[in-house]
């Protein structure tokens, strides 16, 4: 009570309604507020927490309706609007920064209010309540904070209900899941390899060597087999008639291009004997 | 039936029921008896009416304990009991966030109207709808964008996701509360 | 017994195992008994051995189930059994990382000039060739070796597999080059 009188003191002069007993219920940005408007409430703390009560003209319109009672369908505009009124005038003198939609609210409040005053001329043309829309927004909204009212109660989780967490065995390994390879990246990594080949060897590489380059990897497959220990076979075995002229030449030049590189060598035991392609003995 | 190459091996009740339990608990997301099947099923013979058996029997296994297994928009998944919530917020000292007003009263216009524009919403509240509300409903994956309102300017259409049920333990919008009945709204 | 003005409230043996289940299931690292009657029932008068007592019943009701009540240096945390971690692998694929562009470039000279040693492929290449990219290509199942150089040292020689033309649906080495623009080659 004590640190309440120089606040009092020092709005004396600034605030002309004020009387000198009079405590202020709320001081806003060192101004003293005196004043409420009827029937609405407002927290003894500050005004910028009524603002944020309100989530605008339409919700501070049904607050205002509610606490009276007021039947929405047969909304008493001149009260409403002298108490609409006062809480904006309010806002306004308490300087707050107030949202464009209470003062377009407050322009309609009044133009219904007039409306309504305008004697009633002869029933020529049915016109419409001119409260009609205010009405049907209020409705509409009422029923959308009603909805968010209720959505709020639903068991939520991390407040309401909690997630069960098993934590996996120590011996759990996850299935490693081999990683695609397009052709066209591979095909890119040739090319690099072909520059370079012909950068440092100058090769040239044509289709043909390849078929026998494969050959000659087939061939050493064969001498490597494990079915085979003696590491042999015979030279007419790497043949395949049904593979034509091209297949045998094809062969052919892979036994040279690997007995040039020493991969392999040729036996003959006997004079017109069956030649044997071997490995190399080290 | 298929011919999958892969569905060759019998399983009985007892370890169908272990894998679907274990998997039902390790899972960072509701799991459906489509994932159950085509993920950790891949190499067993087994039906989707069998998983839907299996568990229902593990949901009867859990029937007054202290966890239990709720059906929710995109699967299955195992939480505690909504009557336990306040003995367990003890070990949380992290509160939940708290949503404000204005953000819970746009979810409920998305969740009870969509689609729905930015507009529309602001025509109903009676306020501007603030970009940060948006954002947030999207970070937290409750709203999405569905297309664009052929008027023009072609505004967002907003609609709630399958993460916002699962949020709210609720397998479909139908389960939302029923609005306030006023006969004078449907024009 | 210590006189805490909170423990006052009376706890059954219903809800102190649902409590005790519910906390095991939800918390983030391991939770001992002193965890629990620290923070979890704050308010209930419970003693440490009989929360043992709760954690042993609630271990033996897991027996047999899809997952398993473990005690750890921390205290107990619920984990898969881990017969049931193959099964479970399912569920969890890991994408492999993708391949270096050394690791391809040696593939290409494998499947082009083979049989290849490994000091060759370091000679076209420039540098020096890891073991991991070999291991990669064989666990791969796409390169193979044909046997040894008979040179100093005998080298290993290295080839393509079937399994490599089958995966890049080739029915022969001779389409590699092929399927390159044949001026990229000439030049």
């Amino acid at each position: 009570m004590a640190e309440k009188a120089p606040v009092a003191q020092q709005n004396n002069g600034k605030s002309g309604v004020m009387l000198q007993q009079v405590l202020p219920f709320a001081v806003l940005h060192g101004e003293a507020i005196v004043e409420k408007p009827q029937d609405l409430f407002i927290p003894p703390d500050a005004l910028e927490i009524i603002l944020e009560m309100f989530e605008g003209p339409l919700d501070l319109l049904l607050y205002l309706i509610r606490k009276q009672k007021f039947d929405i369908l047969d909304l008493p505009i001149a009260p409403i609007t002298t108490q609409y009124m006062n809480y904006v005038e309010l806002m306004k003198d308490s300087k707050l920064e107030l949202a464009a939609e209470y003062l377009v609210m407050a322009s309609i409040l009044a133009e219904i209010k007039s409306r309504l005053l305008l004697p009633k001329q002869a029933v020529e043309e049915e016109e419409a309540d001119p409260r009609a829309e205010l009405v049907r927004k209020l409705q509409q909204y009422e029923v959308i904070k009603n909805a968010a009212e209720n959505l709020d109660t639903i068991p939520r989780v991390e407040r309401d209900v909690f997630i069960a967490k098993v934590k996996l065995a120590d011996n759990f390994v996850a299935k490693v899941v081999d990683t695609d390879v397009d052709l066209t990246e591979l095909l890119a990594a040739l090319q690099g390899v072909i520059k370079r080949t012909q950068a440092y060897q100058h090769h040239h590489i044509q289709k043909e060597a390849l078929s026998t380059r494969e050959r000659m990897a087939k061939i050493m497959a064969i001498l490597n087999d494990t079915k085979n220990p003696q590491n042999y076979c015979n030279f007419s075995d790497l043949f395949t008639l049904n593979e034509g002229k091209q297949g045998v030449v094809v062969t052919f030049l892979a036994i040279l291009e690997l007995i040039k590189e020493s991969l392999i060598t040729c036996i003959q035991t006997h004079v017109y004997g069956e030649i044997r392609i071997a490995l190399p003995q080290s | 039936m298929t011919a999958d190459k892969f569905r060759h091996l019998d399983i009985d009740d007892d370890k169908l029921t272990r894998l679907v339990e274990a998997a039902l608990f390790i899972a960072d997301k509701p799991v459906s008896v489509q994932t159950l099947k085509r993920e950790l099923l891949i190499e067993y013979r087994v039906s989707n009416l069998r998983i839907r058996d299996i568990i229902k029997n593990i949901a009867a296994h859990y029937q007054g304990r202290g966890i239990e297994l709720k059906k929710v928009a995109s699967g299955y998944r195992f939480q505690t009991p909504s009557e336990l919530s306040t003995d367990l917020a003890h070990l949380y000292k992290e509160k939940a966030p708290k949503y404000s007003r204005a953000t819970l009263e746009t979810l409920a216009l998305i969740a009870y109207k969509q689609p729905i524009t930015r507009s529309e919403i602001e025509d109903i509240r009676g306020v501007a709808l603030s970009s940060q509300i948006i954002k947030t409903l999207m970070q937290r994956n409750w709203i999405k964008t569905v297309g664009h309102k052929e008027v023009p300017g072609r505004p967002v259409l907003y609609a709630s996701t399958q993460e916002f049920l699962d949020y709210f333990s609720l397998t479909s919008l139908a389960q939302l509360p029923e609005l306030m009945p006023l006969a004078e709204l449907e024009r």
